[in-house]
């Protein structure tokens, strides 16, 4: 497990583009909205949580595409689904990597861009913490979406229609905790909410991920 | 001693041709067998069903007496499969690939796996390619790279899908020792390969697809 | 007369009602009539399939089925 | 006990047994869906507080309740598929499949019809139809996997993984949007449900929802023979069936 993890993360440094896009998008796309809907502070603040929620939900989709498919074409994924460890344990070590260098990044950069759309500064923090339980889950959900698209050719569009409506209860109860606490209500109901739903995917994901994995190289030849 | 790898009547269609028709063979310890047919007919799906990578369409495959769909784990401790791609991960040099694949099977990762990484390497003249990135290595060195597992990783069952290929002829006589040695010591060997092969002291039977 | 009348107009909601219940028959039928479809012309592609194969593999054991095995 | 599942998951066995029972299924789930209707427009009383609008209700709710049966029905049968490796198990789930997301389609449609006079706009993001819409997504995703993957095989494990998948989240995805249509929703919405209905009212729905139930059957025993045949026609049993050996 632990040297899945230092593996992932040596081949994640060498080619850094990787992650650093997805980064550069969810800046992207939560500047557009202040053109789009137009800079008045009022609707922004109203908007704020639901589009930086929106956002780095399809930052992370955006970097799913990559979690098995190089393994999956230069044959490692094969020989990790021969190797004695358990698979589960496997796609844990390597969803984990992929969430540090997508949804960390996120998180971190995430009340800079509150600022920008005149997110109400006390509903930073809950930003973060809903942020940190939710692209967790959204990780681990894309791991299936992504295990059922390996080797496909064009897979980018499938996996989205897989993962998005099976991501909408952690959209939901994250944007809603990030609006309570603009509002200056209690966030903790949802976070809680966000937690179960990580505990189950954690539950979860691994075990269904490996399933579509061993059948995803099953079909190549 | 029982039967190492039974595989009887696998099957598999392509839509309406039959790829494979009933296969049937037994490989015991000791015994090396080599799969010979044209290009495409089967020999790389039977390899990847045998070890459990593929599925057959009809058919059984059991490793020690017990189908291998309800004793996988025993049979991936015990099995060495090199495919037609490398397994081996092109941002990483040649060491770090190898450990991995000495974690997976058990050795943890410390000085003393680096000195057997190190010395496998130098047995396959890459000592000097040790610290290259193998996507910066040709054909035949990456190949080199994934047979060094055959040194690192104690396998009973070597599952080969063609070795030998973009190999020069010192890398050929290297995998036939190998090869010979492994058998020596109770292992078995299924490989597919279109060079000849003449592996000392081995009766090589044949399977033609 | 009226009595008719005033069935179709629904109280008001004839444009409500009908839709609804013309497009629920239609895509009910729809399914019906494309599954029959599509069982009739896999019937007649299994019958080339069936004969091509059984020249094909005159000499495969005859009584194997696939589901005995699995 | 397992003898008889092995009888059972035989397919000559059921393709016979499809082909045996589909005209009855048929013929009761017709006359139960024109009775039922016509007692739902013709005798049923009309509503107090909407009028003649509430007679949706008896192709909505029908719908709505099969979308959700449907897909359950895919994800058991994709999980025994899993689990026992029974090819008849994925033929099922594969049968039901555009049934399933037709009915999600009707529900959508007649929603928002219904809606229609009551909140003044075609489509309003309450609860039930939001759930709705997100199981459409689910039902076309089902599809688009099993269809962009060539090898019938591994694309029938790849659509079943997906299914248990699905399913597991169908009550999450409820529940998220019931919670979060009442939180931006002031309750005063009269509930899509049925408010307290005539018991000569409910009469109909019944005969309703079990005729959408007859009509599911009857299409998924078409279907199902018309999978067997494309996974059986190499072996022998179809090579003698009369049909196949006729033309």
């Amino acid at each position: 497990m632990r040297c899945i993890f230092q593996r992932e993360w040596s081949v994640a440094m060498r080619n850094p583009g990787q992650w650093v896009n997805p980064l550069l998008f969810f800046i992207v796309v939560v500047t557009l909205f202040p053109l789009g809907v137009g800079p008045s502070p009022q609707t922004l603040s109203t908007i704020a949580p639901g589009v930086l929620w929106v956002s780095a939900l399809l930052a992370v989709l955006l970097s799913l595409g990559a979690l098995f498919d190089a393994d999956y074409s230069d044959g490692t994924l094969e020989q990790l689904a021969l190797s004695g460890q358990s698979l589960p344990v496997i796609v844990l070590a390597k969803v984990l990597v992929h969430w540090l260098l997508s949804g960390m990044p996120l998180l971190l950069m995430s009340p800079v861009l509150g600022l920008l759309l005149n997110l109400p500064s006390q509903a930073i923090p809950v930003l973060m913490v809903s942020l940190l339980l939710g692209t967790l889950s959204l990780s681990l959900i894309g791991a299936i979406g992504a295990a059922l698209t390996v080797g496909l050719n064009q897979a980018g569009v499938l996996l989205s229609l897989l993962v998005l409506p099976l991501s909408v209860p952690v959209l939901i109860f994250g944007s809603s905790a990030v609006a309570a606490a603009a509002g200056d209500f209690a966030a903790s109901g949802q976070l809680l909410a966000l937690l179960a739903l990580l505990i189950l995917a954690l539950s979860l994901a691994p075990l269904m991920a490996s399933l579509a994995l061993r059948n995803g190289v099953s079909g190549g030849t | 001693m029982n039967e190492l790898l039974k595989v009887n009547d696998v099957t598999v269609w392509r839509g309406d041709n039959l790829l494979l028709d009933d296969v049937h063979f037994a490989l015991n310890a000791g015994q090396v067998l080599q799969v010979r047919g044209a290009n495409g007919s089967g020999k790389t799906t039977l390899l990847r069903i045998v070890c459990g990578v593929g599925f057959a369409d009809e058919g059984s495959v059991q490793w020690r007496g017990e189908s291998i769909e309800r004793n996988r784990h025993q049979l991936n401790n015990e099995l060495l499969y090199l495919g037609h791609k490398p397994g081996i991960k092109g941002a990483l040099n040649p060491i770090e690939n190898l450990r991995i694949f000495c974690a997976l099977s058990g050795l943890e990762a410390s000085t003393k796996t680096d000195d057997l990484i190190k010395n496998a390497l130098a047995n396959l003249s890459l000592s000097d390619k040790a610290e290259l990135p193998c996507r910066f290595l040709s054909a035949g060195q990456q190949r080199r790279v994934a047979l060094a597992r055959l040194l690192l990783q104690h396998a009973y069952l070597w599952v080969l899908d063609e070795p030998l290929t973009s190999l020069d002829k010192a890398g050929l006589a290297w995998v036939e020792n190998q090869i010979s040695q492994h058998v020596s010591n109770g292992g078995a060997v299924l490989l597919t390969t279109h060079a000849p092969l003449q592996v000392k002291g081995v009766t090589v039977n044949t399977l033609e697809l | 007369m009226t009595e008719l009348a005033n069935f179709f107009h629904m109280g008001g909601y004839a444009w409500y009602v009908w839709p609804s219940m013309a497009i629920t028959f239609v895509v009910l039928l729809a399914n019906v009539w494309f599954s029959k479809r599509q069982f009739k012309s896999v019937l007649r592609e299994t019958a080339t399939r069936s004969k091509a194969l059984a020249q094909k593999h005159a000499q495969r054991r005859s009584n194997k089925t696939t589901e005995q095995s699995s | 006990m397992f003898k008889w599942i092995h009888r059972f998951g035989s397919a000559p066995f059921v393709y016979r047994l499809a082909g045996a029972l589909s005209p009855w299924v048929g013929m009761a789930c017709l006359i139960l869906l024109c009775a039922g209707i016509y007692i739902g427009l013709v005798v049923a009383p009309s509503d107090y507080e909407q009028g003649e609008s509430y007679r949706i209700i008896y192709v909505h709710v029908p719908a709505a309740i099969l979308s959700m049966f449907v897909y359950v029905v895919m994800a058991i049968a994709s999980a025994i598929f899993l689990i026992w490796r029974l090819k008849l198990a994925d033929v099922v789930a594969q049968a039901s499949a555009p049934i399933g997301a037709s009915f999600t389609f009707l529900a959508l449609v007649t929603g928002s019809l219904w809606g229609k006079p009551m909140w003044g706009t075609w489509w309003i993001w309450d609860g039930r139809l939001t759930s709705e819409l997100l199981l459409l997504f689910l039902y076309f995703g089902y599809m688009a996997l099993r269809a962009a993957i060539e090898q019938p095989q591994s694309a029938a494990r790849a659509a079943a993984v997906l299914a248990v998948v699905g399913v597991i989240n169908i009550p999450i995805i409820h529940y998220s949007v019931e919670w979060w249509s009442t939180l931006h929703q002031p309750a005063t919405i009269s509930k899509m449900g049925e408010s307290s209905m005539h018991p000569s009212m409910k009469r109909p729905l019944f005969m309703m929802i079990f005729g959408f139930q007859l009509l599911y059957a009857y299409v998924l025993l078409i279907r199902m023979r018309t999978g067997i045949l494309q996974r059986e026609a190499r072996t022998s049993w179809v090579a003698q069936l009369p049909e196949v050996a006729r033309d």
